[in-house]
């Protein structure tokens, strides 16, 4: 902040939007340069310069519908936070929906429309359009395709709400067909839904009513359905007296994997194996009479083949381990039996959610964990994805337009999607990033982002998220809305009765509907306003989950294979059966003829590249990945023995290649996954897309994957989701070396007691106990040298709940976007200089109290994420060694840091034992469009300047101040340093320790709490940490 | 004073006045193709290293092999080392003065240039390794509008106040030593320009016996205030470290370890300077082989007390059952860094031991390779220490490796070449062996001899 | 021969006091009692300071009321201040750019008697005062527009007063113009501060401190000049002197 | 004593310290004013010469003393001026500011230490050397003795008899 508002400020040389009224100067970059206050022409009202405007809206990064709020300063967008009052995330986001920023900005945005003149995919190239000139050409084509009674195919993301109706609506008069796609929706899910349930849909999971959760590789604490919702509620079990209890079966070790109580790392597809000899474990204890009879008798008979000893053999883990989990999931009063993830998007995901479904009713969940009445109803459909691409390959679709999806890069290429769209005269994309979907549009209309846009979410009947624009288009960008309304329009074919003439009309048009729905009496207005003001409606957002418990076996479901999967060489899929003259063949004419070994390609999403729509974010390629910790990257984990019989090391590069495509990925060695396959992240090799995205430049994992039929007639003749795992590929070394860049030095606590956990074992009446560290081995009585300082009124701490830690990192994204730190890039991550003020460690432990020094086996593995930022000690070590105090201890037990006083010794980051002091080696620039992001309020840090995380000091000093107007302390929660904010799972606590009653003394005020390394060093932390929690290997 | 040092050249005719006079003259003498050489070389050298500083100072500090959590490293592993070095300079110009060990008097004006040159070019190093090298001048307590002054309980402080002391000090002990030199030279001078230097360095200085009285007297003083500082300032260099709470720098043992490695180095030093000069200028009746003997002896006492603070501090972590100093000092010999320990080790410990053999105390070549290999000990010792600990200390997570640069490299070079500039201007121009303290050990001419009172 | 000095008692007396006086910088602040940081802000600066010199603008000189004459610690050393010698001209007292309106601080506070806050109506809401926007200019320039000055000052008897009218008309046809482009006025920064620096007119405003204290008198300014150093000791001058807090955060976060 | 200023100074060369001597002695019992000058400081020449002990030792004292009280000054006021807690240490450190006191007892003890050599020695003073040859900071003796005009020859007699290599008479300055 500098004194004047509206002032083009040095590393902050951001253009100062202006609303949309007044013009924006360029910066000057050098502070000794005259500098111009530029004031508004008019006044905005709520705009008071200098002062952050918040605006309430709902993310639109993901299906899940999360409510932020949008933090503005000046007509610019700067921070975006969940906002607690939404039923859904309640306060937390996630890293994705805290990059969201990252997408509004993202300097390889497409700024206007686009004509592409020559060249098509990667080859293309485009010309700049006018908007009216686009749409006149758009409207003439479709004009012209109705004249000639040709087809029009529109192509869309997951889409719901008013959007969603307004694209059907006009996909309906037009008479083209709108598919959607998205390769992460859990469509097998909603397909199993509908054969055990009757209803088509995802359920409402509540892990928060469970006591015991049998989890079959569904990563709901990352990118599965609703991460942030499901993340709060484990979280708020895990800290209750009874905390709810998690076997994690996959053949990863994901992030979820990670917080499980029991990780059994099983070979891919068997999942539906264990499960099954789960259910008939259930069924053989005499449960199952809630079912009709021959609906029981047809399971007794499903499950007839299985043992739980044939299963064990089958999934290569104990046969005890499913006996004991059998057990568990008997004696839960309530539980839940979910699947998802990469493990469960096998060929044959419906059977393993049948069962998992069938396990459920059985263990009569439905109802209580398993809410049927809040089902979510996914729009992704691949019956109607597979239509419409054979209708453009026949070459009957005129024009097609695409939105919101890159099925290019996310559907496996053997689906021939690039080449369909090829096929079609008039391709419009309405993306706003040139991926490789829009690479092959002939015209491009660049739309908003989420944070620019009207919209609305329906997570559920009952729960309607409204978005609205936090800030006027950063580029000359369009609502698709508003486009489709005016195509509409200048065709004459109105998209509803009562024709709107934009989207914001149509949106309010569709909320009057919800209104009377809902029976909301009284005037619209005030219900439009209130729910913009609120980022929703949620009438049933209270109301106690489900009590419809239907089960309507569509008979055909017996029938289902419930085999392993058995994943069959790529040359022996069907695929030169299906291959036609279409599929652009990537691999070598001669398979046979490639060397290495076959390996199952097991692709899997992450919370740093979602699907890959996040890519060109620098915030989430710099974000180390929480289990491998690596950036800007993607990579192969193997299995040391499977590293060793293609003979790779870590750091060599992998060639994965199969028919269908070709991947070259650095090695990573790792012990967490099963033999025989190579684990890469979906969503980084993207050939076009940005800079940041085109970095990694290792191809793109979905390639390999082929589309693959469902075998079974019963089910369906298309199977309802991509089998992510399905393919198998010849791997092996290629020349050279990569830099793989891991930012964890060790993974390893060396037995330091950094991250400490506590065991959670069944005592003899049945009670739990926890048996943690010998509390007297830990206390100690240290005499102090000099007199411990008084803090007149505040003494600012954190409380860190490892118990709650997932380790999804939306708190290092959250840092990164409230204090400007800045992206360093790859090299520089590599030369150990990333800036992140908070990083996530993870240790592998074996979760006794005996760590080794090597990383345990995998079923011995505990894993442990520590939140790791300024601890804001008492005894600082690296104050008294500053020499010019450009850190020092203030009295509100702040260790402050005044960047500009610094002179770069260094001393204080060879001191801090924390070592979480970041030094600015260079002088990082911020690519222009980016820097619009930069939070006005922080100090700007140039070269030679540490820097480290000041409790979000720019926040505490807003709360003092408006205290102050009140004359008034600071309340407790009033101040809430970003990671705190962020917290899915809340839990980072933040507030004044000298107020014994504040939520910070609370959280800690139990016999988990301890310090790190303040037993050895005494440096008496601020940030106390609660011992993760975690249920004894039973 | 008055000592007469005759039975140090019993075999030989007694030194005179005149030929100690001619022989330090003739080191004076126009220079050669030689010396013009090593001076380019010299420059060369400085060249590289300011053209390295010029790229760090222009592209950022990151040019450097420095990064998290490896803050310092050769800058200040350089930094160390060249206050090491001059530590023997000053020990041998001071300590032994006040002792009274006459051995010193004909190598003490190159030790103790060689302090100066040294402290000199350790000087640059903090400079050099700020962030923000243009604010150095916030480091020095001075009025200032901001109001504000440094502060004064960190060791970088101390460090300030230590150095700036020691090259104070140093430079005004050398200085004083050299001006009834100078006055030699002012009257031996036959060119103008050398006539005008040593007029004007020489201060106007008549070797009258007022003079006399008052400069013995100083000199004594000097040599009195120097002496702590021998002590004290690596002492202070040390606390750089032992304050700290890095395991592997936070150890009681610092300051007497620093300093003894600081006298090795040092007499080390001399030795590799001394032998060449000698050498090349025929120093032999000067600089005799008593002298390395006593020298080598010095090098076996302080390799000795070094080797025994190795140990120490092996057995310390040991001992202590501290996880974190055990695992520091499991990582350096076993570590990522393993090879510098071992260089460490043999240069430091195992090579000196070779000086119990009488004959090799007295052979030049090997004690000329010997103090080479010192120094490449003891450079490696302070990176050890500094580089060793930084990169394993508390959190495992964030263990990182030292990314040696081609500025560090650079940088590196030109302090050498800063420091040999220094010395070689030095030989040519100014007597690099005391004339008159040579004289002094001498017997005075009498005519005559039982008049002397002693 | 002679001894300057009978005894050496005289000269360490000497020598003592040569040092004692070397540490008289300490005696440009008041380090012995310095306040704690934990003071809040005083509310009494206008009992310090005086009332509020409005109204009385005509016997003042522009740096009537400036604290401390607008300097900063007496032992401001620019010589060795980077800013001074490398600096601009920006960050030092006299700064008085030419703005591309000439608005007259005197025409419109001392003449027409305006409050400050009417145009910078944000000093007490916020951080930052704001310049106004066209909107408020034109509020009043709607009806004293350039035409309405230009006839007055054709029409008027006294030359001062003809000229000036004649010069405000022509700065109100720029104004107009900006309106009418809808663009905003490039007007130039006088009080430049360090983006390290963190200054909140709403905390100052509201513990009673007057523009005057540190913008100095402008209702008398043609041309507005910038009549403090607005050095870190000169700020801490006023801070220590109020009780105001002199933790380094609460200016540099 | 004459002064050898403003007189008439006879200069005598000797190559051997003891003659040196003899002359000195001769100059002390005439009570005429010299100046010794010798390549080397000597004991037996400044028993002779210059018997008291020399003043310096007393500035360097003082200059110690005052080095001490400005380091802890320093180090106190400063810190007291602009009082900033960091970790738990006293705004008073007295541990840590013994060593700025210490450096500064030794800076200003030696810079004292020089400047009253200086003033003693009367240096920097480039010219003004009476009698003084360039031979005396080589190998020789000299010996100037200050007398009035008409004593030149004798002591010139006087110092040949004491075994002077050469004898002049100059101007004093």
């Amino acid at each position: 902040m500098s004194q004047e508002p509206l002032v083009s400020i040095n590393r902050r040389s951001f253009l100062k939007g202006l609303g949309l009224t007044s013009a924006v100067t360029a910066a000057s970059c050098a502070s000794d340069k005259t500098q111009n206050i530029y004031s508004y022409v008019r006044g905005e009202p709520e705009q008071i310069p200098g002062v952050a405007t918040w605006y309430a809206s709902t993310c639109t990064e993901c299906t899940a519908g999360c409510g932020i709020q949008v933090r503005t300063r000046d007509g610019r967008a700067v921070k975006v936070e969940g906002d607690p009052r939404n039923p859904i995330n309640r306060g937390g986001l996630c890293a994705l929906g805290q990059a969201s920023l990252q997408s509004l900005y993202d300097p390889d945005r497409i700024r206007e429309p686009l004509k592409r003149v020559s060249g098509v995919g990667e080859t293309a190239r485009f010309e700049p359009i006018s908007w009216d000139e686009a749409l006149a050409q758009v409207s003439e084509a479709l004009k012209e395709s109705l004249a000639e009674g040709k087809t029009r195919a529109v192509v869309t993301g997951e889409m719901s709400g008013a959007l969603g109706d307004l694209v059907s609506q006009w996909s309906k008069s037009f008479g083209a067909s709108h598919s959607m796609y998205d390769v992460l929706q859990p469509t097998a899910l909603a397909k199993a839904s509908e054969l055990v349930f009757g209803v088509y849909g995802i359920p409402e999971y509540s892990f928060d009513r469970a006591e015991v959760v049998v989890n079959f590789g569904a990563d709901f604490l990352e990118t599965w359905i609703s991460p942030v919702q499901f993340a709060r509620q484990w979280a708020d079990s895990r800290r209750s007296a009874k905390p709810v209890r998690v076997f994690h079966i996959e053949p990863r070790l994901s992030l979820t994997g990670a917080s499980a109580d029991h990780w059994l790392m099983n070979k891919p597809g068997t999942e539906v194996r264990v499960a099954l000899a789960l259910l008939k474990l259930v069924l053989a204890s005499g449960r199952g009479n809630n079912l009709a009879s021959d609906v029981r008798q047809s399971l007794v008979g499903m499950t007839e083949k299985v043992t739980p000893g044939s299963a064990a053999a089958e999934a290569g883990i104990s046969e005890e381990k499913i006996l004991s989990m059998a057990q568990y999931l008997l004696s839960a009063k309530r539980s839940l039996v979910i699947a998802g993830g990469a493990a469960a998007s096998t060929a044959d995901a419906v059977s393993l959610h049948v069962v998992c479904h069938f396990l459920n009713s059985v263990l009569e969940n439905v109802g209580t964990t398993v809410n049927l009445n809040r089902m979510r109803i996914p729009g992704t459909s691949m019956e109607s994805m597979e239509s419409t691409i054979s209708a453009m390959k026949d070459g009957s679709v005129a024009v097609a337009f695409v939105h919101g999806a890159n099925p290019v890069f996310t559907l496996p290429s053997d689906y021939g999607f690039e080449y369909a769209l090829r096929n079609v005269p008039l391709v419009v994309s309405f993306s706003s990033h040139l991926d490789e979907t829009t690479q092959n549009a002939n015209l491009v209309l660049p739309t908003h982002t989420g944070l620019e846009s009207w919209g609305d979410v329906r997570m559920y009947e009952g729960a309607y998220g409204l978005t609205q624009p936090s800030m006027s288009p950063v580029f000359n960008t369009r609502g698709l809305g508003d486009v489709l309304i005016s195509l509409a329009a200048s065709a004459g074919k109105p998209v509803s009765d009562a024709p709107a003439q934009n989207f914001k009309e149509f949106l309010q048009e569709s909320w009057k509907a919800i209104a009377r729905k809902h029976g909301v009496a009284g005037d619209f207005t005030k219900f439009w306003n209130e729910s913009v003001e609120r980022g929703g409606f949620f009438p049933q957002a209270e109301v106690a989950p489900a009590d419809r418990v239907r089960v309507q076996v569509n008979r055909s479901v017996f029938s289902l294979p419930f085999a392993s999967v058995a994943f069959v060489a790529a040359d022996a899929t069907g695929h030169e059966a299906k291959k036609d003259e279409h599929y652009d063949d990537k691999g070598p004419a001669a398979h046979d003829a490639v060397p290495g070994k076959e390996v199952l390609v097991f692709p899997y999403p992450s919370v740093k590249s979602f699907d890959g729509r996040a890519a060109n974010r620098p915030w989430l390629q710099e974000l180390p990945d929480p289990i491998t910790q690596i950036v800007w990257d993607s990579w192969g984990e193997l299995h040391p023995s499977t590293a060793k019989e293609l003979g790779v090391a870590q750091g060599d590069v992998l060639t994965v290649r199969n028919h269908f495509g070709e991947v070259n990925v650095p090695v990573l060695v790792s012990p967490y996954v099963s033999e025989g396959m190579v684990a890469i992240p979906i969503g980084q090799g993207h050939g076009s897309y940005g800079r940041f995205a085109q970095s990694v430049n290792t191809g793109n994992v979905l390639t390999l994957i082929a589309k693959t039929a469902v075998k079974d007639a019963a089910a369906a003749s298309v199977a309802p989701s991509v089998a992510l795992v399905s393919a198998r590929a010849k791997a092996f070394k290629a020349p050279g070396r990569a830099k793989l860049v891991k930012t964890q030095g060790s993974d390893s606590q060396h037995d330091r007691d950094l991250a400490r956990t506590r065991l959670i074992s069944e005592g003899t009446d049945g009670a739990l106990v926890t048996k943690g560290h010998n509390a007297a081995e830990h206390s100690h009585d240290v005499k102090q040298m000099y007199q411990q300082r008084e803090h007149p009124l505040y003494e600012w701490g954190m409380t860190i709940d490892l118990a709650a830690c997932t380790g999804c990192s939306a708190c290092v994204v959250a840092c990164y976007a409230e204090n400007n730190i800045p992206v360093v890039g790859k090299q520089r991550c590599y030369e150990g200089r990333e800036m992140s003020w908070l990083r996530i460690e993870r240790y592998y432990d074996n979760g006794t109290f005996t760590n080794k020094e090597d990383i345990p086996p995998p079923e011995e593995l505990s894993v442990s994420f520590v939140p790791m930022m300024c601890q804001h000690c008492h005894n600082a070590p690296c104050e008294p060694v500053c020499p010019v105090y450009a850190t020092y201890h203030n009295e509100e037990g702040l260790n402050a840091m005044v960047y500009n006083r610094c002179v770069g010794t260094r001393y204080c980051s060879n001191n801090c034992t924390y070592k979480v002091r970041r030094y600015n080696w260079y002088d990082y620039e911020f690519p222009d469009t980016l820097n619009w992001q930069l939070n006005p309020d922080v100090t700007k840090r140039t070269v030679g300047i540490m820097e480290k995380c000041t409790f979000c000091v720019q926040r505490i000093s807003e709360a003092r101040d408006s205290a102050k107007d009140e004359g008034r302390t600071v309340r407790d929660g009033e101040v809430q340093p970003a990671c705190v904010q962020s917290c899915p799972t809340q839990a980072l606590t933040f507030g004044n320790l000298k107020d014994p009653h504040s939520a910070v003394n609370k959280a800690r005020d139990t016999d988990r709490a301890y310090k790190v390394l303040d037993y050895y060093i005494n440096t008496q932390p601020a940030v106390g940490y609660l011992e993760r929690l975690r249920y004894a290997k039973s | 004073m008055g000592h007469h040092g005759t039975q140090e050249h019993k075999e030989e005719a007694p030194v005179t006045y005149a030929e100690v006079d001619s022989t330090v003259a003739k080191m004076m003498e126009p220079p050669t193709l030689g010396w013009y050489i090593l001076l380019a070389t010299c420059l060369l050298c400085v060249g590289v290293g300011a053209a390295s500083w010029t790229r760090q100072i222009l592209v950022g500090i990151g040019e450097s092999g420095k990064s998290h959590p490896i803050s310092w490293g050769a800058y200040i592993t350089n930094f160390v080392f060249w206050v090491g070095i001059a530590h023997s300079g000053t020990l041998i110009s001071a300590v032994l003065y006040l002792f009274r060990a006459k051995f010193r008097n004909s190598i003490y004006r190159l030790a103790e240039a060689m302090t100066v040159f040294a402290v000199l070019t350790a000087g640059l190093f903090p400079l050099i390794h700020l962030g923000r090298p243009w604010f150095f001048y916030w480091l020095m307590p001075y009025p200032n509008q901001m109001a504000l002054w440094p502060n004064f309980r960190s060791p970088l402080l101390w460090d300030v106040f230590a150095v700036s002391t020691y090259l104070t000090v140093s430079a005004t002990f050398f200085i004083v030593g050299l001006i009834p030199d100078v006055a030699i030279m002012r009257d031996r001078a036959k060119t103008t320009f050398r006539k005008v230097l040593y007029t004007v360095t020489a201060l106007g200085w008549s070797g009258s016996h007022t003079q006399w009285k008052h400069y013995t007297s100083a000199y004594l003083l000097f040599a009195a205030f120097a002496t702590p500082l021998v002590v004290s300032v690596h002492s202070v260099v040390s606390w750089d470290f032992a304050v700290s709470i890095v395991p592997g720098w936070h150890a009681t043992i610092f300051p007497p370890y620093f300093v003894a490695g600081a006298i090795f180095s040092g007499v080390a030093m001399v030795m590799t300077l001394a032998i060449p000069i000698r050498a090349v200028y025929k120093l032999e009746r000067l600089i005799t082989l008593q002298h390395f003997d006593a020298m080598s002896k010095l090098i076996m006492l302080t390799s000795g007390v070094v080797s025994y603070a190795y140990i120490t501090e092996f057995y310390t972590a040991w001992y202590s059952n501290n996880p974190f100093e055990r695992a520091q000092f499991w990582f350096r010999p076993f570590g990522d860094y393993w090879i510098a320990f071992w260089i460490m080790a043999f240069c430091n410990c195992m090579a000196p031991l070779a000086l119990w053999y009488k004959p090799l105390r007295t052979n030049i070549a090997f004690l000329f390779v010997l103090s080479i290999f010192i120094n490449i000990g003891m450079w490696f010792e302070r990176f050890n220490i500094i580089v060793q600990s930084l990169s394993h200390d508390f959190i495992p997570a964030v263990w990182g490796y030292y990314n040696f640069s081609w500025v560090d490299v650079g940088i590196t070079i030109g302090a050498f070449g800063w420091f040999g500039m220094w010395m070689t201007l030095f030989i040519k121009f100014f007597p690099a062996v005391a004339i008159m303290e040579i004289k002094e050990i001498l017997p005075p001419p009498m005519r005559n001899e039982h008049a002397h009172g002693h | 021969m002679a001894r300057p000095f009978k005894s050496p008692i005289t000269l360490i007396l000497i020598i003592l006091t040569i040092s004692l006086v070397a540490l008289f910088p300490f005696g440009s602040t008041e380090w012995w009692g310095s306040p704690g940081s934990s003071a809040v802000m005083a509310q009494s600066g206008e009992e310090a300071y005086g009332a509020s010199p409005m109204g009385t603008y005509k016997n003042l000189g522009i740096r009537d009321g400036v604290h401390n004459n607008g300097q900063a610690a007496l032992w401001d050393l620019h010589i060795i201040d980077y800013y001074r010698i490398f600096g601009p001209p920006q960050r030092a007292r006299g700064h008085r750019p030419e703005q591309p309106i000439r608005f007259s601080h005197i025409t419109h506070v001392q003449q027409n008697k305006m409050d400050c806050q009417y145009c910078h109506h944000s000093v007490a809401k916020a951080a930052f005062a704001a310049i106004p926007e066209l909107e408020t200019c034109m509020g009043c320039h709607k009806a004293v527009t350039s035409g309405s000055l230009q006839s007055r000052g054709e029409q008027a008897t006294d030359a001062t007063e003809k000229s000036r009218l004649l010069q405000g008309a022509a700065e109100v046809k720029k104004l107009e113009g900006y309106w009418e482009r809808k663009e905003p006025v490039p007007w130039v920064k006088v009080h430049v501060q360090p983006d390290y620096v963190h200054f909140n007119h709403k905390r100052h405003v509201k513990a009673g401190v007057t523009c005057q204290e540190c913008h100095g008198q402008v209702p008398n300014m043609e041309v507005v000049e910038r009549v403090s150093s607005m050095k870190m000791g000169w700020c801490l001058d006023c801070h220590r002197m109020k009780g105001a807090s002199i933790d380094c955060s609460t200016c540099h976060l | 004593m004459t002064s050898i200023r403003g007189n008439k100074v006879v200069v005598g060369v000797f190559s051997f310290m003891d003659d040196a001597m003899n002359a000195v002695k001769a100059a002390k019992a005439q009570g005429l004013d010299y100046r010794v000058y010798s390549p080397v400081p000597n004991h037996d020449l400044e028993a002779l010469t210059y018997p008291e002990k020399s003043p310096v030792r007393f500035f360097t004292a003082t200059g110690a003393v005052a080095g001490l009280t400005f380091g802890f000054a320093l180090a106190i006021l400063c810190s007291l001026d602009y009082p900033l807690r960091v970790s738990a240490k006293d705004i008073i450190s007295v541990p840590g500011f013994v060593v700025i006191g210490y450096e500064c007892t030794i800076l200003f003890g030696a810079i004292a230490t020089l400047l009253a050599m200086f003033h003693f020695c009367k240096v920097p003073d480039i010219f003004r050397k009476i009698g003084y040859d360039p031979r005396f900071s080589q190998d020789k003796f000299g010996v100037v003795v200050g007398c009035g005009a008409a004593q030149t020859d004798e002591v010139s007699e006087k110092l040949k008899q004491c075994g002077a290599d050469e004898v002049e008479v100059r101007n004093g300055l």
